[in-house]
């Protein structure tokens, strides 16, 4: 729907109620995932917060930011962003999640606490004496 | 494959080096061809189709066929390596049930290994040959990486937590173990051997090292440990500089610490300095003293302490 | 070629004055300040590398404390890496030809792109203030906990490296706009030069890549600052997870050296056989392949990283799939070569080492590709022998290739052919001498970032040592003939090769608008059988080089 | 092509672009890729939470109570209707509307001031009991391991995203102070516009840092 415009004609201009309609969806969209968080769906609250937020995000990408009316190449280049990121967060799952495939004592760290908290609870000796996480004297 | 070794491989002494050889000579003469071929033709045509002798091209039209046969055989092949890089992977990862354990410690400049019976050793793994062997390794301090190019095996070795390694060897013989994975100054001199021995001399010497230094007096029993438990790496005995103060006429002086103060070097520091050396730091050297704490057992300490004592000027 | 001139109004002198280089805007000067740097930086980066080479002479320890080679060698990593292949044929060469083979007057965003030069610049000064400040020792992985830990001025490099990403996002991103909008008339994308096919697959990593490298150094300097605890494992962070992050940028990043490097070739093998490229199409998508592909690999560097075998599993197979584009490029362009009109000018010398080394650096990516084989080959002297076939016998034999091509055309004279031969052979020789007895340490299981190692490596490591002195001879004469061409080479003329795309068009060297008269894309780049474009002449009339006789059979 | 550079050639209209459509898109397609690097630069920290919520769940839902909802859901409010006064703004320049499209850019910069007040509050409540990144976290009471890990992600999410509110109201009061100039019309006005995309990329990001962080934890 890319109307045709001379260089210095009136560019394209949406009426005012698209970006009243399309805020007030944002705020209803808010008020029901804030709502939707104190109801306690176990797992299902992550997947069903997020199903809110990419639908306020693809509305604010369509509209607010004029992807419905712009080349579709822009659209291209936002979803490709976002595909990358996907890849790059699964892939790395394959191997944060599998580690324990082969063995369990593999798959998760030996002392679960950082050195923090261990010089509080006295109690756990350390087996490693991690060097301190940050010497203050490094050079930077 | 071979006991010797090859132009290109060392000799293979455990059961998986035979596979990761064989894949790689399947690679390397796949290469060569290629890798011939390309230079071959390319010499070929600049010297059939130079300037001089063809001043005018002739053009090609282009050739789909071809195309696509320089795509499929070259998927075909890699292919074919990936399942067997793969099949060979996975036998390196999944140690056998049976497989005798050893715990594997890698710190700041050394490797100590500990054995079921509650022997320990530094820089010296003793395995009995023919029987697979189980690492379960960890860092006290960065990534070290324990490889043995003998028997085809390497793994990263992480701080805070384990990661496994098995082999068989093959073979009885001294064997280089290197570290693989930058851990900064003496990272190439973390070497180590494994000494694989028959299993009849395997039982004996754990035996024999349960409780070494039984009948030594402390001194000369502080005196193999100084040695064997890698304080040599850093600490001299005669007078030499190295990454730690030198021993020799240490005890019972004062020495200066890192925040100023000065303290007479007695038993109780010495214990000190080995179990948390961070705690009171040497002024003019790095806090790189790794802990003993949980290798090196009381009576070995006192002994090193007494060993110590000996080192006059 | 008495006929060839030199043009004496050009962007060189027009607007003079040293404040008018310093504020430019013209895409041509700004290429031509990114050459000077780049090869500052090579010298840098090669005056570290003869110096590591210098230490390995001997196994025991005799030039260098272990510390200071530590220093040198990451340092010649870090160097070499950002600071020269990075940038080089994209913002150097890619920078000046990119507008004139498409025939536009500049770059999208000719700001955008003196800002990534002045971008560039400050990286370059932080990371040698950071070198002489207590030189950081990691290794150009910086991994954790390692580098979190190290006494060294990690935070100032690392620094750099975040200032250096920038520029490279910014010419990245000035490439594609300009690639997409400003093509001359009649130039569609299957018009386009191959060139500029390459720089904009290299142009979509860069965009991609690089911020997950931004957002990964700044999460190490805070690491490193303040022990947020997401990489160094004393703070329950987790040091595989750096790894992770450095290297979705980092393989991506090799592909980002590679691809320009291929681009030029393909124009090379195009212009040199004087005959149209076979398989254009399957070259230039084979780039897009490579670029896209190259994100789906980067675990093939963490085999024996402790991640888990699903991952490497999956990582090991797409990066066989990464290889076969890699292969189609190379066999069209032995296959373009038949039946050519083949001239062995140093541009196509330099073609010749890139086929000989690349294919090996190539295919011994395949054998760290396959899991086994990597398990034994990991971290050894294999690897650094991959690298630097694929690196310095790929991507700079490309470079120097395209330096000689376009040095007439970006300075108007043409280098000495003699000495062009004689630096050619010497860099062949030197190079195949330092690092193919490489593999031979690798595979024999000699561990890399050694600064001293077992006695029986030494013969290897001494002709190793010995062959990187005459591949530094091979450069040195290199820089010797290539700048005194800039000021005593005979006059080139507007097109010594007899090339069809657009740069040889206009004059040598070009004016500061590119084009007098704005070229029209009517054929292809390479249809030599539809242009008999013969040797141009100065036509004293319009005051301009003109080509002799164009005659467009369609 | 319009080879007479005279008559025709608009004063915005730069040297190297045959006309301003073709500049007008080339903006546009630079800043969409800018913004592809942006989504990919917070894509680091969103793969950091992915990946550590997936080690210890629990801790990060322990954690999160810690945060108040209602701030985050006012500055989830706050930052809608700032996209939205944006989008007018924009609205009102292409219909040659300075004044109104000067008070709209206000209204955002307002806006927006009040997103980084009510951030605020938030920080200094954590500084004081201690809720902070890596080795200054001194709070205790949530159970799980390593909660110093939530504050470290939450601090470096919320923190770049912070500073890039703060970068979008510089932008905006130049955007200002050029309108002011009359420097934009309904012919020329792509720097507004430009502005606008990267401010919608900003409330985007944030439509995702509050249910990641405020809500499920
Ligand atoms: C320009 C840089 C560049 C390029 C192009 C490549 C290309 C490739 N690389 Fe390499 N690589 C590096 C730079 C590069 N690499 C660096 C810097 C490192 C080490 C970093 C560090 O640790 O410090 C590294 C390390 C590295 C590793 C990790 C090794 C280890 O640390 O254990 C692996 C493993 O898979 C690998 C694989 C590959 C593959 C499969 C390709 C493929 O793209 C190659 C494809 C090309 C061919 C295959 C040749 C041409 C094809 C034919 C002739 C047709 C026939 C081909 C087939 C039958 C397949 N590389
Ligand atoms: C582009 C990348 C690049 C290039 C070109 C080179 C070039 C060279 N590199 Fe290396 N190298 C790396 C990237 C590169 N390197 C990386 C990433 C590492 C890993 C670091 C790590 O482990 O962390 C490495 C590591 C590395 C090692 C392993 C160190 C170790 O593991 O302990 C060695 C050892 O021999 C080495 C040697 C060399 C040599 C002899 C050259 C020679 O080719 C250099 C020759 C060049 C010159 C001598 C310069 C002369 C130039 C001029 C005179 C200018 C000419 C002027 C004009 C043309 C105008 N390099
Ligand atoms: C990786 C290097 C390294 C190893 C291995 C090492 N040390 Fe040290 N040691 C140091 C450094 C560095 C210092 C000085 C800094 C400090 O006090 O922590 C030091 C200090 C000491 C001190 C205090 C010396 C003084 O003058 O105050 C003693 C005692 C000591 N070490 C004993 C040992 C013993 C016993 C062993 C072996 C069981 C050992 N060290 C192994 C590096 C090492
Ligand atoms: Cu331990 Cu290298
Ligand atoms: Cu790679």
């Amino acid at each position: 729907m890319k109307s045709e415009h001379a260089a210095h004609g009136s560019p394209h201009v949406l009426p005012v109620q698209t970006y009243l309609a399309v805020a007030g969806a944002l705020l209803v969209l808010t008020i029901v995932t804030v709502a939707v968080s104190f109801v306690h769906f176990g797992a299902w609250n992550l997947v069903v917060a997020m199903v809110i937020a990419a639908t306020k995000a693809i509305l604010v990408a369509l509209f607010f930011m004029h992807l419905k009316y712009d080349n579709k190449m822009y659209l291209s280049i936002f979803a490709g962003s976002v595909l990358f990121l996907a890849l790059f967060i699964i892939f790395s799952m394959f191997d944060t999640l599998r580690r324990a495939d082969i063995y369990e004592t593999v798959g998760h760290p030996i002392r679960p606490n950082a050195i923090i908290y261990q010089q509080t609870d006295s109690t756990q000796t350390s087996t490693g004496s991690a060097v301190a996480p940050v010497d203050s004297t490094a050079k930077h | 494959m071979n006991d010797q070794g090859t132009f290109w491989l060392p000799p293979a002494h455990s059961t998986v080096a035979a596979e990761t050889d064989a894949l790689f000579y399947f690679i390397y003469w796949i290469s060569v061809l290629l890798f011939v071929g390309v230079v071959a033709a390319t010499l070929f045509f600049f010297i059939r189709y130079r300037r001089r002798k063809s001043p005018d091209y002739t053009i090609n039209p282009h050739n789909n066929t071809l195309e696509i046969t320089w795509t499929v055989i070259p998927t075909i092949l890699v292919f074919v390596v990936f399942i067997w890089g793969f099949r060979g992977y996975i036998n390196l990862s999944i140690a056998p049930k049976d497989a005798l354990e050893i715990k594997v410690t890698a710190q700041k400049w050394f490797w100590s290994f500990d054995y079921p019976a509650g022997a320990t050793t530094v820089n010296e793994l003793v395995v009995p040959v023919g029987k697979p062997v189980k690492l379960l390794a960890s860092s006290q301090d960065v990534i070290h990486c324990f490889y043995v190019p003998e028997f085809r095996v390497k793994r990263d070795v992480l701080p805070n937590r384990y990661t496994i390694l098995w082999f068989e060897a093959t073979a009885v013989g001294d064997y280089q173990i290197f570290c693989a994975e930058y851990c900064g100054t003496k990272h190439s001199e973390m070497l180590a051997k494994v000494r694989v021995v028959t299993d009849v001399e395997y039982n004996a010497w754990l035996d024999a090292n349960a409780n070494i230094g039984a009948g030594l007096a402390p001194e000369e029993f502080g005196a193999k440990l100084y040695t064997g438990k890698a304080c040599v790496t850093c600490h001299s005995v005669d007078g030499k500089p190295g990454t730690g103060p030198t021993f020799l006429g240490v005890f019972g002086h004062e020495v200066q610490l890192a925040d100023g103060s000065k303290i007479v070097v007695d038993e109780n520091y010495v214990r000190e300095s080995i179990l948390q050396p961070q705690a009171k730091v040497v002024a003019g050297y790095q806090p790189v003293m790794p802990t003993f704490q949980g290798i090196l057992k009381d009576r070995e300490i006192d002994a090193l302490i007494a060993y110590i004592k000996t080192l006059k000027k | 070629m008495s006929t060839a001139v030199f043009a004496e109004r050009n962007y060189l002198n027009e607007p003079a004055g040293l404040k008018a280089w310093l504020l430019t805007l013209d895409h041509k000067r700004i290429g031509v300040m990114y050459l000077c740097a780049i090869m500052f930086m090579f010298m840098l980066g090669g005056f570290f590398a003869t110096l590591v080479r210098l230490e390995l002479l001997t196994p025991k320890q005799d030039w260098f404390e272990a510390d200071t080679y530590n220093q040198l060698f990451t340092l010649h990593g870090a160097i070499m890496v950002f600071l020269f292949i990075i940038p080089s044929i994209p913002a150097a060469i890619g920078n000046f030809v990119l507008p004139l083979m498409i025939g536009a007057k500049d770059v999208a965003f000719p700001r955008l792109n003196l800002a990534s030069w002045y971008i560039y610049v400050l990286g370059a000064f932080v990371g040698i203030y950071s070198m002489i400040s207590g030189a950081v020792d990691t290794g150009w992985t910086f991994y954790t906990p390692y580098s979190t830990t190290t006494n060294t001025s990690v935070v100032s490099m690392t620094l750099a490296v975040f200032i250096l990403g920038f520029s490279s996002i910014f010419t990245g991103l000035n490439f594609i706009v300009t690639v997409h909008k400003l093509r001359a008339p009649g130039m569609t994308w299957f018009k386009m030069p191959l060139m500029i096919w390459g720089l904009y697959a290299t142009a979509l990593i860069q965009v991609l890549a690089t911020p997950v490298l931004a957002i990964t150094l700044v999460l190490l300097m805070l690491e490193r600052l303040w022990g947020i605890g997401i990489f160094d494992p004393a703070m329950g962070g987790d040091p595989v997870l750096f790894q992770h992050f450095f290297w979705f940028y980092s393989h991506p990043a090799v592909y980002i050296m590679i691809l320009p490097g291929m681009a030029i070739i393909s124009e090379l093998v195009a212009t040199f056989s004087h005959k149209n490229i076979f398989g254009y199409k399957f070259v230039g998508f084979s780039s897009l392949a490579i670029a896209l592909i190259g994100f789906l690999v980067w675990g093939h560097h963490m085999f024996t990283s402790g991640q888990s075998e699903l991952s490497s599993m999956i990582f090991s197979f797409l990066t066989f799939f990464v290889g076969i584009p890699s292969g189609i490029k190379v066999f069209n362009w032995v296959a373009t070569m038949y039946k050519g009109s083949i001239s062995l000018k140093a541009p196509m010398l330099w073609v010749f080492s890139f086929l000989f080394l690349f294919t090996i650096g190539g295919l011994t990516g395949i054998f760290l590709g396959a899991l086994s084989v990597d398990v034994h080959l990991h971290d050894t002297y294999f690897v650094v022998a991959h690298f630097h076939y694929v690196m310095m016998g790929g991507t700079v034999m490309a470079l120097m290739g395209g330096l000689h091509y376009w040095w007439p055309k970006i300075w108007g004279r043409m280098y000495n052919e003699f000495w062009a031969v004689i630096s050619w052979a010497l860099v062949l020789v030197g190079f195949n001498m330092t690092f193919f007895t490489q593999f031979i340490l690798g595979t024999r299981g000699m561990p890399r970032r050694y600064y001293s190692y077992l006695d029986q490596f030494q013969p290897l490591h001494g002709f190793s040592s010995v062959g990187s002195w005459i591949l530094g001879l091979g450069f040195i004469i290199m820089g010797v003939y290539l700048i005194h061409a800039i000021f005593k080479g005979r006059p080139a003329g507007a097109n010594p090769w007899g090339g069809l795309t657009f740069e040889w068009k206009t004059s040598s060297p070009p004016p500061h608008h590119n084009f007098d008269a704005a070229p029209i894309a009517v054929h292809g780049p390479y249809d030599y059988d539809k242009v008999k474009a013969e040797s141009t002449f100065f036509d004293y009339a319009a005051g301009r080089e003109v080509p002799r006789k164009e005659t467009v059979n369609q | 092509m319009s080879m007479n550079h005279a008559a025709e050639h608009p004063a915005f209209l730069e040297h190297h672009f045959n006309d301003a459509e073709q500049q007008r898109e080339s903006a546009k397609l630079g800043m969409w890729v800018f913004l592809l690097t942006e989504v990919l630069t917070f894509g680091g920290l969103f793969c950091a939470y992915a990946i550590y919520r997936s080690w210890n769940p629990d801790m990060f839902f322990n954690a999160h109570k810690e945060l108040d909802v209602w701030l985050g859901t006012v500055n989830t409010i706050v930052l809608i209707t700032s996209s939205l006064t944006m989008a007018l703004a924009i609205r009102s320049m292409q219909l040659d509307n300075k004044k109104r499209a000067i008070l709209y850019l206000v209204f955002t910069l307002l806006f927006a001031a009040t997103f980084l007040v009510v951030k605020y509050f938030e920080y200094s409540h954590k500084f004081h009991v201690g809720q902070l990144p890596g080795k200054f976290y001194t709070f205790t009471g949530i159970q799980g391991n390593n909660p110093h890990i939530f504050f470290s992600i939450y601090f470096a999410m919320t923190g770049l995203h912070g500073l890039h509110v703060l970068g979008g109201m510089c932008l905006i009061g130049w955007l200002i102070y050029r309108t002011h100039k009359n420097r934009f019309s309904s012919a020329y006005y792509t720097p507004i516009e430009m502005v606008g995309l990267f401010w919608h990329l900003v409330d985007l990001i944030w439509i995702f840092l509050f249910p990641l962080f405020y809500l499920i934890g």
